[in-house]
């Protein structure tokens, strides 16, 4: 899976599947930081 | 300031997360991946500097020249040896076993001495100075008891240093109670005898032969020399397109059969009908060979004795009681097949007939393969190339000559306890199988006090096994050299067991079936590898150890320099090639051939002449043979089935090669019969279910594996299986063939010619 | 004893008697955990799983169970991403319960290897070519967004809900929820139809093997649409289940008919494409390896039954129960459409598997059966106990029917 | 993960796709001189450290990487006829490398090299999926269901060319990679480049007593496999489900022939 291993090569299959896989993980990632930061700042906002 | 209870919850959660998102999960799961590619239970065999061996397997009578590939001191592969002249390479699943042989389990490893009852497997080890000195007290005690006659020994074959050396210890000692274990050579070596003179096994050029009828030799199922068989196969097979042909006369579909251009279908037992039918065709046809008939043959014509009676010769026997519709009638062959089988085998370059049913290691009736035979004299294909000689073999140096006491001479005078070479059968050398019914019958002779055993294993390989078990067992003293635990072995009084093949030095003669006069050294390519000692050395330790003249007839200080004297100028090319064969070898002409008192191929066996009953008796013919039981009870004919894969002689099965063997013969323990499903439906029977197999000799369960290659009315079994001894890879798996099959005689010989059993199967 | 964590204003059941009922589905569970801890400890030799039978019980209950928790992502999908708002009321539950089908899948996937300390090499040494690395990992990521979206749902519990901090996440995961859940229905369709593929593209299973639309055999968007239109009837099936057992209404009929509305037309339009592809695989594909249609269908249990009761009986059957409206409303009928449904599925995911790898290839070759061992079986319906389990904690604790109060006044 | 390619790792040498295909070893076995022994079986399995256990008849867990099916031609006695085909792995080539089992391979533990034509097996990257076995309709790939057990001092006759295999892996015939290996290197350390016919031959080629299984370079023309699978009786198992294998057949008997591969009903044999 990763470039390091030693028989990687590229090809079009790679493209699209790290494509699709690292768009969705993205997604979930970015998303769930944002929810993280968001709450962060809430509750610091809401005042302890 | 005491931790709270929200305190601790954090405290939890934070080293959660702490541990979660550090490198120790990860390195964890690394860790244990690469313990699972390293587990240590797995082996890891250590590597180190290969060389290549040169040796010869000595696990079965095809001598074939091998190769052991070591790394260091372990051998971890077998080859075939590439140029030799037997298998040039090849090497058969037997041979590569001999691995297991040597590493494996049932592997006796030092001298044992019986500790509980006989056959109970508990054993004392005894040092082998002890060992050699038990088995001396109890042969000097026989002797001083002037009962040294009643020591014999048993060997897998009687060719061979080896052999020899038994034959030379208990002529020394005074027996004439020489063994071997019963073979198709037994036979085939009084039928050549009988017809050419020459008390020698016969030698077939397969490789050269371009039309052969085999009737039941399983050419590619292990007959012969069974590597140097399957590349004459192969011969012919390439030959196809020049008419190389392969005629197979049996009753199932073997191997052999199913490679055959042509499948003659036969009722068991009556091959020799049908190669007379075939004679009948070619006489009656005048396709013979009438000059050599002339010129080198006695007994085709009719003939006048002394008394100034005619008698029929083979001719006329032929002629009156053998033709197609009769033999048909007899064998269930076609007559016009028949008919046309004789005219091509006839006109055939090359035309052989070949005996020996299955892997042709059982005996055959004499006048069975003198019918066959004559099918060779027939078109003078004897001694030509493509032809059938007798077994040429490799001159060695003779031994000293043989010392005998007056113990030794007058113990020897003593007749045989198996009456072979007494008026009953005074042409047999060796007859084993007549032991159970003299010792059980105590038909007046002398009873045996000790039996050494070696290279056999009389108490699973003989038929009617039950019987030979129980006659065995009332020898009281019993030695066996085996290297492995067998069933003999486990039934002695003493084991001094021998190296494995890999181990020891051994001369391998010219092999079984071979027209070439070959000899090859079986080596030792590993150290011993337990506390054994080659039987060679032990026969000369016990020797020495005797009282009397015996040691004088020994004088080599071991069995490896026995051996070197013995192979003279051949030893060094020996050592070097692996193999020694006499490249200018050719057969005899016609005019030296035969060493008959007439100097002819003999139709007529004059040798037989003064003690038969008829003259007709001199001549071959076909006799058909006496089952035991009733048809009503035993509707069925029970044939053993041999196979490559299933070793049945004193050699038995590695764990590898069984691994090999079919579910469809062997499934947990159960062994499979083949039955026509035309049978089945006859008897009620269904596929992959259980039966109770009876014979008059016993009764087994199998398990039913419908064929549509096998003869109605006709039921197979595998041989090779149902071993009470080795190991757990071996033991107690499937049935032995040889519980439901019991001796026939044959009346010329003595010799055990059982070819199979009536039969019934029921469905349980 | 428990009741300060029990929803306010709503009713469950006295606590012993809880206890009881999760003690007894623990047990399953306990007898499966023990079941797996003989797998791994001593290998697969403990199955009767073999070299002609490598996928067995295992694989057909992995597929299946994916496929029966489809209902998640699809409900997600109608709500969130088609905007149909009735269905906000079952998404909770079709959430937890697609939650429990895909963690006993993994679960499962853990057992059925056999170096499941090296599983993780599916991700390391990924062959992007092989469908089974493709299903690892939208499993894998499907599985993250569904514990994503059952994070909200845990977090609404009486007592988590008190922390603020607690109730600031939740609330803002609810937020963005649309994006997780259209991105778990991405995941979804192609983890489905990667599961569909790897039959599909057995070109040396005649039986398996389907002809190629661009990368993807057909197989692929089969397992798609079979799944999406039964995977709402398994979450129909569970819903009225718990309802029989907590004897209370929790969703409103109207909602529940929509559903099998959907998934009636679904199914209605997965055979029509099912049809096609079996008429093309049996006049066309097989034909060209040599192959007779009927050859594929030679015994007891793999004949022509397997394919009428896979088509026909729970197949034609249910999807007209379900397209119409007067039996779709029959509660019995309706309840029987749903089990069919999923039974046709499971149908369909057990001959793409065994089915598939039961008929030999080489004329030669012998035909042989299979039959599962307990270690199997109890592994394969250890994730009804599962289920059973955490829909009772889950039901319990968290307020997961929001009509529940409306509905039971 | 140094550890994990420690052994067991064939055939990557010049993997890479497109590289010139320089070899392409493949067999033509003989149906009509194999006299069905099993001698290959066995050379094959003490070649390559195949383990065995007390009780093999169960032919669904016992691993044979080369293994002897026999085929009848169904027809009733006396006109029953059989043969025996040895089964190797077929190392199919599919189209350009796409061999039924490589492309499904999760983890890349199978590969199709691209030098030598030969499908290689990866032990320890292997996890046990067997979605590789689902894939070959040859039932080549065998699964180690049970921990190698080698009992006494059996462990002694293991060569160290081949390492043996942990439970729970997949395994099959590699046409005797070492040996390749072992060819090759003695050929580099010699100055040549390229090895000989006789240099790199299968332990079930050399070992077959008949002589039936002939192995070489199928491109080379100076090698006897090339001319012998141009030959019009010669056949290979299943071809026309695509998967291109390397093992050719050899029968002048037409029904062994047909059997190697189906047939509609009434369809003729190539």
């Amino acid at each position: 899976m990763l470039p390091f291993v030693f028989e990687w090569h590229w090809d079009l299959g790679h493209v699209v599947f790290h494509g699709g896989l690292w768009y969705a993980l993205s997604i979930l990632g970015i998303g769930m930081t944002y929810v993280s930061v968001k709450t962060y700042f809430d509750v610091k906002r809401g005042g302890h | 300031m005491s931790l709270g209870r929200r305190g601790f919850l954090q405290f939890c959660l934070g080293a959660g997360a702490g541990i979660t998102f550090s490198p120790l999960p990860w390195k964890l799961m690394d860790d244990s991946a690469i313990w699972t590619q390293n587990w240590p239970w797995t082996p890891v065999p250590p590597g180190g500097e290969v060389s290549i061996e040169k040796t010869a397997c000595t696990l079965c009578p095809g001598g074939c020249g091998i190769t052991v590939r070591k790394v260091k001191d372990r051998a971890i592969k077998i080859e075939g040896m590439k140029g030799h002249p037997i298998n040039d390479g090849g090497v058969c699943l037997l041979g590569m076993s001999a691995l297991y042989k040597l590493y494996g389990g049932a592997r006796i490893k030092g001298p044992l001495k019986r500790a509980g009852k006989r056959g109970e497997g508990k054993w004392e080890q005894i040092p082998w100075n002890a060992a050699i000195a038990e088995i001396s007290k109890e042969l000097n005690q026989k002797r001083q008891d002037g009962l040294s006659h009643t020591v014999a020994s048993m060997t897998g074959t009687d060719r061979g240093t080896v052999s020899q050396l038994f034959k030379r210890l208990l002529a020394a000692y005074g027996s004439p109670n020489v063994f071997t274990a019963p073979s198709l050579q037994d036979s085939e070596r009084l039928a050549l005898k009988l017809m050419q003179g020459d008390y020698a096994s016969a030698g077939y050029d397969l490789e050269n032969a371009r039309y052969v009828v085999s009737f039941g030799a399983s050419i590619i199922d292990g007959w012969g020399s069974p590597v140097r068989a399957f590349r004459a196969h192969t011969r012919w097979a390439e030959k196809a397109a020049e008419g190389a042909k392969l005629v197979q006369v049996e009753a199932c579909l073997s191997n052999t059969a199913a490679k055959a251009d042509t499948w003659l279908t036969i009722k068991p037992g009556t091959e020799a009908a049908l190669a007379l039918g075939l004679a009948h065709v070619i006489i009656k046809e005048k396709s013979y060979n009438k000059a050599f008939i002339r010129d080198y043959c006695l007994g085709f014509e009719d003939w006048q004795d002394s008394g100034g009676t005619v008698h029929k010769g083979f001719k006329q026997s032929v002629l009156k009681e053998y033709s197609p519709d009769a033999v048909s009638r007899i064998t269930g062959v076609p007559a016009d097949r028949i008919s046309v089988i004789a005219r091509e085998f006839a006109q055939a370059k090359g035309a052989l007939a070949v005996w020996g049913r299955g892997k042709g290691t059982r005996p055959m009736a004499v006048h069975d393969i003198m019918a066959i035979h004559a099918l060779n004299a027939l078109v003078a294909n004897i001694n030509k190339p493509g032809g059938v000689t007798v077994l040429p073999d490799v001159t060695t140096v003779p031994w000293p000559s043989l010392v005998q006491d007056d113990i030794a001479k007058s113990g020897t005078k003593q007749p045989r306890v198996d009456r072979a070479g007494t008026d009953a059968f005074p042409l047999s050398e060796s007859l084993f199988d007549q032991l159970p019914k003299l010792i059980k019958g105590g038909t007046g002779e002398y009873p045996l006090s000790v039996l050494l055993v070696h290279g056999a294993n009389p108490y699973y390989t003989e038929h009617d096994r039950t019987a030979v078990a129980e006659a065995l067992d009332r020898i009281p003293f019993i030695v066996s050299f085996s290297s492995r635990m067998d069933e003999t072995a486990n039934h002695a009084d003493l084991i001094l067991p021998n190296h494995t093949s890999l181990e020891r030095y051994e001369d391998v003669p010219t092999p079984i079936s071979s027209s070439l006069p070959v000899m090859s050294l079986s080596r030792p390519v590993v150290s011993p590898q337990c506390d054994t000692r080659h039987v060679g050395d032990s026969l000369i330790a016990i020797a020495k150890s005797l009282d009397g003249s015996v040691a004088e007839s020994f004088p080599w200080d071991d069995y490896e320099s026995l051996l070197k004297a013995t192979l003279g100028d051949k030893w060094s090319v020996l050592e070097k090639e692996g193999y020694w064969k006499d490249e200018g070898y050719t057969p005899a002409d016609w005019s030296q051939a035969f060493r008959n008192a007439s100097g002819k191929f003999e139709f007529l066996a004059t040798t037989l002449l003064a003690g038969a009953k008829s003259a007709k008796d001199c001549l071959p013919q076909y006799s058909r043979a006496k089952l035991k039981g009733e048809e009503f009870m035993y509707p069925l004919i029970l044939i053993p089935c041999e196979s490559m894969r299933l070793a049945d002689g004193p050699v038995a099965n590695s764990p590898l090669m069984t691994k090999t063997v079919a579910d469809t013969v062997l499934k947990n323990d159960d062994l499979c019969v083949e039955v026509n499903p035309k049978t089945a439906i006859a008897h009620g029977l269904t596929d992959e279910r259980m039966a109770l197999l009876s014979t008059p000799k016993g009764k087994a369960k199998v398990k039913i594996h419908l064929f549509d290659g096998i003869q109605p009315g006709v039921v197979a079994i595998p041989t090779g299986l149902g071993h009470t001894a080795y190991d757990d890879y071996l033991k107690g798996k499937g049935v032995n063939s040889n519980d439901l099959i019991g001796m026939i005689e044959d009346e010329a010989s003595g010799l055990d010619i059982a070819w199979g059993s009536r039969a019934s199967l029921k469905s349980i | 004893m428990d009741s300060a964590l029990i929803p306010k204003g709503l009713k469950r059941c006295p606590f012993p008697q809880f206890a009881l009922w999760i003690g007894a589905w623990s047990f399953i569970m306990l007898w499966a955990a023990i079941a797996a801890v003989i797998a791994w400890a001593y290998g697969l030799n403990t199955t009767n799983l073999n070299d002609y039978f490598g996928f067995g019980a295992w694989i057909t209950a992995d597929l299946a169970i994916i496929a029966l928790g489809a209902g998640a992502f699809f409900t997600g999908f109608m709500r969130y991403v088609l905007g149909i708002d009735e269905f906000k009321n079952i998404l909770n539950y079709a959430v937890i319960i697609g939650f429990i089908c895909y963690s006993s899948a993994l679960a499962i996937l853990a057992l059925d290897i056999g170096q499941p300390l090296r599983g993780w090499f599916i991700f390391w040494h990924a062959n992007v070519h092989s469908m089974l690395t493709e299903v690892a990992f939208c499993i894998s990521c499907y599985f993250t967004v569904l514990a994503i979206e059952y994070i909200p749902i845990i977090l609404e519990n009486r007592q988590l809900d008190k922390v603020p901090t607690l109730h600031a996440f939740s609330h803002n995961l609810h937020h963005i929820m649309a994006v997780f859940a259209a991105t778990g229905a991405f995941l979804s369709f192609f983890h489905q139809g990667s599961l569909g593929g790897v039959a599909g593209v057995l070109f040396g299973r005649p039986f398996a093997f389907r002809v190629h639309a661009s990368i993807w055999p057909t197989t692929f968007f089969l397992f798609i649409f079979s799944a999406i239109a039964c995977g709402p009837c398994f979450t129909i099936l569970v819903t009225r289940l718990t309802e029989a057992i907590t004897r209370k209404k929790l969703v409103a009929r109207n909602v529940i008919l929509k559903l099998a509305t959907v998934s009636g037309w679904l199914l209605v339009g997965y055979l029509s494409v099912k049809m096609l592809d079996t008429l093309y695989w049996a006049a066309v594909t097989l034909p060209k390896m040599g192959v007779n249609f009927f050859d594929m269908y030679p015994q007891a249990p793999f004949n022509l039954w397997i394919l009428i009761a896979e088509l026909g009986i729970c197949g034609a059957i249910p999807a007209a129960i379900l397209i119409t409206k007067k039996t779709r409303e029959n509660e019995f009928l309706l309840i029987l459409a749903a089990i069919l449904n999923c039974t046709g599925i499971c149908i369909n995911r057990y001959v793409m598997t065994v089915q598939a790898l039961a008929l030999p290839v080489m004329p030669f070759d012998k035909f042989y059966n299979y039959v599962p061992n307990w270690i199997e079986w109890i592994t394969s319906l250890a994730p009804f106990a599962f289920m059973a389990i955490l829909l009772s904690l889950s039901y319990r604790y968290l307020p997961i029917f929001p009509q529940e109060k409306e509905l039971n006044p | 993960m140094k550890e994990e390619h420690k052994e067991g790792v064939q055939g990557h040498e010049g993997g890479a796709h497109g590289h010139g295909e320089k070899y392409k070893f493949g067999m033509v076995i003989d149906l009509d001189k194999c006299t069905g022994c099993g001698s290959c079986m066995v050379a094959c399995m003490t070649e390559n450290n195949v383990p065995y256990k007390k009780n093999e008849t169960n032919k669904l867990d016992s691993i044979t990487w080369m293994r002897v099916f026999k085929a009848t031609n169904g027809k009733p006695y006396p006109d029953t006829d059989i043969c025996y085909f040895p089964r190797p792995c077929m190392h199919c080539e599919g189209e350009h490398g796409h061999a039924p089992c490589v492309s499904v391979c999760p983890a890349t533990a199978t590969d199709y090299n691209y030098e030598t034509g030969i499908v290689s097996q990866i032990y320890t990257r292997c996890f046990g999926c067997r979605y590789c076995m689902a894939a070959c309709p040859y039932h080549a790939r065998y699964f180690n269901w049970w921990d190698p057990v080698w009992p006494d001092d059996t462990k002694e006759s293991l060569s160290p060319d081949v390492s043996p295999r942990m439970r729970g892996v997949v395994e099959k015939c590699s046409f005797c990679f070492h040996r390749f290996q072992g060819a090759r290197d003695k050929a580099y350390a010699e100055g040549r480049r390229e090895i000989t016919e006789n240099e790199y031959q299968t332990a079930c080629t050399q070992a077959c007593p008949a002589g039936a299984i002939v192995f070489g370079d199928l491109n080379n023309p100076e090698h006897k496999v090339h001319e012998l699978k141009q030959s019009p009786h010669a056949f290979r198992l299943l071809e026309r489900l695509g998967t291109n294998p390397k093992v050719y057949y050899h029968s002048t008997r037409s029904w062994v022939r047909r059997a190697g591969d189906n047939y509609l009903t009434n369809e003729r044999s190539k």
